[in-house]
């Protein structure tokens, strides 16, 4: 009894045959197996990557010219949001900056049928899926909460509470199984969200179910200010997948190649009936938590510094130059477009939204209650009588 | 008001049975419907609402799912998204606490914060209140909570027809309903036709159980029954009580109760969920404040006591029981009238 | 009811300034106090609320917890129950609700469930409230929920010294208390004295803001300013309206609202919470019941409309301001009286 | 980019270094490592034994015969409340018939000043660690909620909302462990159990503040009708400690040496600051899920006979005996004690506990409020009412 028997993997730890010959005969246990093999469930043993490794040639040169784009242009909107946010144009934006490549490769690496399930931080991959951009950044300026249709672009609407965005996506894959249809979806969280309930719950569902959804945490090392090592003790986020029997995978989440192969690889397993797959991006948040926010009441600045740079547009840049495969031209192009991009952004975001305060009763419920009816009717005196003393409409801008 | 007719062949059957086969036409119709929720498969529900679903429509259509009801009404969400209408089946009261955040911040806001893009057609059924002699967490009397969350749908039958109209009209519906099962009525039996059953339509409405003039009891679900009783006994106090089902927490039928409170002049709201914060007091104050010339008594409650629900050995101390009732209306300022 | 004197010295100060020198006085008398939440620690939480307190009384005492309410709220249930006061905080109203279960399974019945053998000596503080354009799931009013719960007290100051009194009441009380700070009155002020400031004691006490004859406006937390802004507009319209700030919620002071409203005769309950099944409810009906014979009108109610939270752009028309208080009051039938 | 990186460990997805002379220079990914090595984490690769191995022979003889007594004892007290149920003396009772090893190693291994954290089915455990059998079982009488003083035994109150009773356990250790007390925490919950989120976040906590808590898994086949199989795709339930950065250990629950064993080196980690072990003990549930439960919906009696085969208390018996240390007398003696046991039980059980409607209000708050002490006049005058009517006191029996 007082052998020790340690916890670490030892031979010694498998159960040896009864030595039965000199004793009575004891019960034999009823079978017994691990219910899949463990081994190839575990994540790499570091982030894996493309850009800078042998495994870069093999790599599409289209496709990483079309990343590279994307890149550009993700961090041309992450710049402009921001500004929008001291132009009074924004209530609030949760930047990307430095995500870029998980961002972008999230959209990308999707099948027009497939489904995206973006979390708050999220607006650059639904922009880069085609949401529009004005459409995607109401939430955010604050004249509706989610201002585009899902439906039109299968992209879910930005989640606020943390998580629980995941059991969505698993549902919605699962129904889509059922119903014979090639979809998958791909759900969004932080290094923070997954010390939720519902990221665990969802998870296990997913595993169970073998539903077509892959999971991609966006390790950008803090919840708010909160760093990775008070949220988790775990050797990786990946290495949560073993928990579930499902492969976890381990990507450098600034190369955007890397995730784009590893996302890409999950989506096929997923499809292919082989069920969820957990991918950690190991990245950085080089912004604040908002514009709101004061990062340096929790980080140093040279912690900032190393990962900016090692920022995801440079480094795809640097690669794509390196082979020959981008000039200085080419870059003049797709920063103009960037420019474009945002210009355009501006100017619509520069006027004010108009909207109907009458709109507070639509859609409570298919159809408005007794009750609705009656503080609607009540708010449209309000208006009137407003726009009587105004000598105005009951329409009004909203700022 | 919506009156229910008695079918002709009825036959007795349990609220249990209704359910059970609410669930199966629903299915048999709509090959979208899907049953889920922890042990709903194999074992047919912990009170056998589900029983033979599995069976007749396969695992996929009636699916045991793995012990976490956030998980459960999270994937409900999902599936919904896709254009499935899940029926999730929460073992107890208390046992749906765990899905709140799912229920609060997306079933119930979904449709509004999608611009009306993502209906939440998910009916959501929990098995709810006491007088089953369960141990603590299993005879909570949750409706309080719904009914403040907006978005929400709030229906409790407490009859057998209704238990089937109900249910039908819950999954039909495309906006979200919680589906408050009374417990201590799935075995309570009624003459039912169960040829010809319908859903209840217009679903959301109250009804007259009992005509009366005297005064008005406002009820539902596990209490009608209590309150149907203590009309009884009241007429030998001489009161000729009205009882009046509610069916529907959200929407609420004020035409209907409005209109026989003026009658009456009187009126007391019973029901076994805790009175402070309960349903009680919403409904109370918008009687009091639509019949205030009518009433010749304050509207009164007759409630749960506001403590955690008691072991079983204590509970019918706690239940509101038709002496209670009968107290409460004896207490209506008779004299203050004659 | 309890008045609150004006003290000496008073400087202006915010209620985000009072709340946070109550955790520090706190955790000063009491190490038994600790602090726990999301960002609580070296941020000071996203409020600012216990900035400070990591330097001063370490990171154990104030601790940045994993991102995950449940678990907060679960693992400060397992510290009460081993001596320690856990003040709990959660970053925004609809943050609070993955922690459902364990509040209303554990925090609020621990006590009674172990027949007063393990008390939760809890306090939870959230933010709760709207008007600071916030983006959805951050301005919600959860009182309901709360108050529909027995074995939890809530509490809501209104004012600087209160914000100070009330979180050392609740601190310092044996029981849980679900302490509801209005998001926008964190940056109010007041003239206050931080030299000698104290625990409100009785706590759960209503007060009289505002004395007057006409009506009584019933409120509390974010609303008290309104009502007491409508109660100024309301002179030049000849009326002279009391102002109750109910402060606690539960438990709730009967004695102090039934005496103004007996005098006065006409009611209005003001909250910013949705109306349907929301605290007005109660409120009102427990008014009605109990000043019935005093009412020359039905008490009415003014709250946010029966919706999800709107968009930031959108809350001025949901959130009740002083004309739809002064229209309220305007329908409390004058006539009746002249 | 097509180059195929399968999710198994392999060597071709360790990042190779850049092979920068003919490229551009790349920026440098700033360091990153894992938090723990993983090795050390990953489960025993079958259940752990003792009793039938050689780790037998190290076994304390004292402690397995203690250990006989309370499975003896353990057995009678499960056969004993399930004939209550029977005599409507217990209002339901969820056996742990054939899981006793588990629960008696887990009341025997802790040191006095240790909280154990039950689940609605270890009144067992509860009793075995001192807890008067009629205060464990009030619960399931229905004549109180929790009818024992948690602090007396160090016994939380047996939890019925699944998996609630974790964070419970993490937050009294880390209290215990800022206190400076040399206490541990070990919590019970079933394999269902393990799929709620407060199962998730009670780890994650328990492994990011090193609590001295131990986390005890009884895998028992089954969450009421649900299999294994509908719960989790994992390898292993302990293979889920990976994921929070904490030991897993997997351990035949039915092997009480082994149990005892395994619990008592993962308290000993807990107690030398080394934080959080999962313990997996796999186990089955003979009986039904409670005495209203029909088992024979949704398994198979072939398998509950393999299991009762397999029995705790007759693997032990056979061990002990084939190593003459029990013999007929002994066997005798130790039946005859739980006989006695069981009687007492019995007889106490017998009688109608009294009670006083009154208590209801009692211990809702510290005070009682106005509010209560209005409703406590109400009962009080009914109670009287229905004394006068009936010419009893107010006070009554329950039943
Ligand atoms: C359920 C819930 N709790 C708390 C919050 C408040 N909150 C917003 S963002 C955030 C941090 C999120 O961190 P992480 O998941 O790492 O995502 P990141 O911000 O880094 O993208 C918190 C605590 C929330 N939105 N939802
Ligand atoms: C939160 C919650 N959900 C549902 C239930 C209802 N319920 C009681 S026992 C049980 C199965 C538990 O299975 P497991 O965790 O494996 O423990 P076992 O019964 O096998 O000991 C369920 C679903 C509950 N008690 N709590
Ligand atoms: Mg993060
Ligand atoms: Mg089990």
């Amino acid at each position: 009894m007082k052998k020790s028997s340690t916890p670490v993997r030892d031979p010694a730890r498998k159960t040896p045959p009864a030595d039965a010959a000199d004793r009575a005969p004891a019960p034999a246990p009823p079978p017994w197996q691990v219910a899949t093999d463990p081994a190839p469930l575990l994540p790499d043993e570091r982030p894996f990557r493309v850009l800078g490794t042998p495994a870069e040639a093999a790599a599409d040169p289209a496709l990483l010219l079309r990343l590279y784009a994307d890149l550009v242009r993700g961090r041309r909107f992450n710049t402009q949001a921001t500004a929008l946010t001291r132009q009074g144009r924004l209530a609030v934006y949760p930047s990307s900056a430095g995500q870029e490549a998980c961002e972008v490769a999230a959209a990308a690496v999707l099948a027009d049928r497939d489904w995206l399930f973006p979390s708050y931080r999220d607006s650059l991959a639904a922009v880069a899926r085609g949401v529009d951009p004005v459409e995607a950044l109401t939430l955010l300026r604050g004249d509706r909460h989610t201002g585009y249709d899902p439906y039109r672009y299968r992209v879910a609407p930005l989640s606020t509470p943390l998580a629980t965005q995941l059991p969505h996506a698993v549902g919605l894959a699962h129904a889509a199984r059922i119903k014979g249809d090639d979809v998958v979806a791909l759900a969004l969280v932080g290094d923070g969200g997954t010390s939720e309930g519902d990221f665990h719950e969802a998870m296990n569902f997913a595993a169970v179910w073998r539903a077509p959804v892959v999971f991609l945490v966006q390790n950008n090392g803090f919840a708010i200010s909160v760093p990775l090592a008070k949220q988790s003790a775990a050797p990786t986020l990946a290495h949560k997948a073993v928990g579930y029997g499902m492969p976890g995978r381990l990507v450098d989440g600034n190369d955007v190649a890397a995730v784009h192969t590893v996302l890409d690889e999950a989506l096929r397993r997923a499809r292919t009936g082989g069920g969820p797959t957990l991918v950690e991006a190991v990245t950085y948040r080089v912004d604040a938590h908002t514009n709101a926010d004061d990062a340096t009441r929790y980080r140093d600045d040279e912690e900032v510094e190393a990962w900016r740079a090692y920022d995801p547009v440079r480094l795809l840049e640097a690669a794509l130059r390196g082979r020959g495969l981008l000039d200085d031209g080419e870059v003049a192009r797709v920063a103009a477009d960037a420019e474009d991009m945002a210009a355009r952004l501006r100017e619509r975001m520069n006027t004010d939204p108009v909207l109907d305060p009458m709109d507070l009763f639509a859609q409570v419920y298919a159809e408005r209650t007794d009750q609705l009816e009656e503080q609607a009717r009540l708010l449209r005196a309000e208006l009137d009588a407003e726009a009587g003393a105004a000598g105005t409409s009951g329409r009004e801008d909203a700022r | 008001m919506t009156t229910v007719a008695q079918r002709p062949g009825a036959k007795p059957a349990t609220m249990a049975q209704a359910l059970q086969r609410a669930l199966r036409d629903a299915m048999a119709e709509d090959p979208a419907v899907h049953v889920m929720g922890e042990d709903v498969g194999t074992l047919g529900g912990v009170f056998r609402i589900t029983d033979g679903l599995a069976a007749e429509f396969g695992d996929e259509r009636c699916t045991d799912t793995p012990l976490a009801e956030a998980g459960i009404l999270g994937t409900a969400v999902g599936m919904a998204m896709y254009g499935l209408r899940p029926v999730v089946e929460m073992q107890f009261d208390a046992f749906a606490y765990p899905s709140f955040e799912q229920l609060v911040s997306h079933v119930a806001k979904m449709r509004n914060r999608t611009g009306g893009a993502m209906p939440m057609p998910l009916t959501i059924r929990i098995p709810y209140g006491g007088g089953i002699g369960g141990v603590e967490h299993h005879s909570d009397s949750s409706e309080a909570y719904y009914m403040a969350t907006p978005g929400l749908h709030v229906y409790t039958p407490a009859t057998v027809e209704d238990a089937y109209g109900m249910l039908r009209a819950a999954i039909a519906s495309d906006d979200p309903v919680v589906f408050l099962e009374p417990k201590r009525l799935y075995w309570s039996k009624a003459p039912w036709s169960p040829d010809a059953p319908a859903a209840v339509e217009p679903a959301g409405r109250a009804v007259v159980r009992r005509p009366g003039s005297s005064a008005t009891l406002i009820t539902y679900g596990p209490s009608l029954p209590v309150c149907l009783e203590a009309a009884e006994a009241a007429r030998a106090e001489g009161w000729d009580l009205e009882v009046v089902d509610l069916r529907s927490l959200v929407p609420f039928d004020d035409e209907t109760v409005v209109r026989s409170v003026r009658r009456t002049g009187r009126a007391v709201v019973v029901h076994e969920s805790t009175g402070f914060g309960g349903p009680g007091g919403e409904i109370a104050a918008r009687v009091s404040e639509r019949c205030f010339h009518h009433l010749e008594a304050p509207v009164l409650r007759v409630a749960g006591f506001d403590i955690p629900y008691p072991p079983p050995m204590q509970e019918r101390h706690h239940l509101p029981g038709v002496d209670r009732v009968l107290d409460a209306v004896a207490r209506l300022q008779w004299e203050a009238e004659s």
